[in-house]
């Protein structure tokens, strides 16, 4: 924390800490009212690293928050959020790991239809939203997770997804009529 | 090796009346659920799961279940008929003409498997991160920020100017004129008709006394005052009136 | 901002940053569970000295707030053009040519009443300023034009303004049965 912080930094700092919601570029761009915004956020993140709160991008959208080591001082004058069901997990995860997806693909996965009550806490809590219809037959509501998702998770990204990588490499993230295609494609291969 | 691993022994272990049972299998998410704690049991990677074995450990499952008269979810009554019937296959020689194959039918589960542990897995490692209202905390008490709408009036000197000036022009007293409109006085139909009926001797229809050529508002004017006129001539004898009908042409003569 | 911020300045920065209200030095104690509090809230203030936000007492409780030159930030006020009524453009034309003028003296002149939102229309543009109070029975408030009239009509004295002859040879003063008709037209909107 050397470099005496400017005015847009000042400015940035003093919007951040006074929004009700995380900010994207845009939106700080309009309430400063002056330009090099995306420029000047890494470096008020840079000056705020290692303090007690720390500047974070979610989902293209900036926020102060608590450093998550101090969350042992903070927590104790607060109840846990919510706590999710298992149902509730799982299909959170596999919104979030496969969206686009419809209620049907999540049932396919889960191998059990799922009662309306889970994706209704899942919409409740902004962390999914009805993302348009897949185009095939009966024109299925399609659902894919909210920049709050990834804000409440501490992703910066959907690529942020912890392992999301991997699943996708081991092709996991496949529908399982795609993968047992592949799988006798290669066979011949495999026998040759 | 897995036969007592515990998620297969915990609802034995606690039940102690069939109703604890029966919740302890709405613990799991479906049967696939089922088949999924079951395979993890095995303890091997899931690529390596003995498919024939799961089959087994979950047929023997719902049996014990169903000694205990417990009631169960119709879909894990199909899985459980449908996993006989793979294993049926599984045990028999190999038959080509079957498709798909049964080797096909376990490679299936397999994968369905592995996916729904993939998303069981990431599920924890989800709800482990570091949680805005758990781990992280935002902003206790952010002063918000507003944004006022204010107007900018416009208006032009011109639009001030032109606003008074018909203020003032409504507060005027206004002013009446009254257009003069063509008529032929009864005087100048007097003068017209007595000079005419002087120069003719036969009757005439009153009509043919209007000047020629006129029409509209002077022409039902000058009409209406020759008629007056020619009453007025009858009155003082100078002509003579006739008429056949009501509405027909009135006629008129001179009596000198 | 030399100083590497330590354990304690973290946590405080934490707290006082989560909490839903001012916090008293007690209560500081009490959440961070250790001694020391009341010698490191100068620090941490001091760590803040300058920057967009400042961390502040206010009878005993600390807390952090938006720097005082940065307020504009907090509330940005946007104009929108909006073109003025003719209710309020008359009523503006007979205070700029009779001023001073009460409401009933305008309300003589335009031969329509005036709904006081027509007065603050004129009165937020700084077009208009109460002039006094006419020393007759009632003493009703008296209006006069600004000096932002002049300057935003471009006139450089009220006398500027073209009289009722030059109106007149501009023709400017309609025909009665228009201005009628006009008058008739626009009463709705007085109504509302």
């Amino acid at each position: 924390m050397s470099d005496e912080p400017d005015d847009l930094l000042r400015a940035l700092e003093a919007a951040l800490f006074a929004a009700e919601a995380p900010m994207s570029v845009a939106e700080l761009t309009t309430v400063i009212g002056s330009e090099g915004v995306a420029g000047a956020l890494p470096r008020l993140a840079a000056l705020y690293a290692g303090r007690g709160i720390e500047l974070v991008e979610r989902g293209g959208r900036w926020h102060f928050q608590t450093a998550a080591d101090l969350a042992h001082i903070l927590r104790r004058t607060r109840e846990e959020p919510r706590k999710l069901s298992r149902a509730g997990i799982e299909t959170l995860a596999i919104i979030a790991y496969h969206e686009p997806v419809s209620r049907a693909e999540i049932e396919a996965i889960r191998g059990v239809q799922i009662s309306k009550g889970t994706l209704d806490v899942l919409l409740e809590a902004g962390w999914i939203r009805p993302a348009g219809r897949r185009e095939v037959p009966g024109r299925p509501l399609i659902y894919a997770t909210t920049p709050g998702f990834l804000s409440h998770f501490g992703l910066g990204d959907r690529r942020d997804l912890p392992g999301i990588a991997d699943l996708k490499a081991a092709g996991l993230l496949d529908p399982v009529d795609l993968a047992m295609e592949q799988l006798i494609m290669e066979k011949p291969e495999e026998d040759a | 090796m897995a036969g007592d691993s515990e998620p297969f022994e915990l609802p034995y272990a606690e039940s102690a009346s069939a109703e604890v049972l029966t919740l302890d299998l709405d613990g799991w998410e479906g049967p696939l659920d089922l088949l999924l704690t079951l395979a993890r049991a095995q303890k091997v990677d899931l690529r390596e799961i003995s498919i024939l074995q799961l089959t087994e450990q979950y047929l023997a499952f719902i049996d014990n279940a169903r000694a205990l008269k417990l009631e169960l979810a119709a879909d894990y009554l199909v899985m459980a008929a449908w996993l006989a019937y793979l294993k049926s296959c599984l045990l028999l020689p190999k038959d080509p003409e079957v498709e798909p194959s049964p080797e096909e039918l376990a490679l299936r589960l397999q994968l369905r498997l592995q996916r729904l542990n993939a998303m069981r897995e990431a599920g924890a490692r989800l709800m482990a991160r570091d949680r805005i209202g758990r781990d992280v905390f935002e902003r206790g008490a952010p002063e918000g920020l507003k944004l006022v709408r204010k107007a900018a009036w416009e208006a032009s000197l011109f639009d001030l100017i032109a606003a008074y000036g018909a203020v003032r022009a409504r507060a005027e007293v206004p002013v009446h004129l009254v257009q003069r409109r063509p008529v032929m006085t009864l005087d100048q139909a007097i003068d017209r008709v007595s000079r005419m009926v002087g120069a003719a001797l036969d009757w005439a229809d009153l009509e043919s006394f209007l000047p020629h050529g006129i029409d509209g508002d002077y022409r039902r004017s000058a009409l209406a005052s020759s008629f007056v006129a020619a009453l007025e001539l009858a009155k003082q004898g100078r002509v003579a009136l006739q008429q056949e009908q009501p509405f027909a042409p009135l006629m008129i003569r001179g009596t000198a």
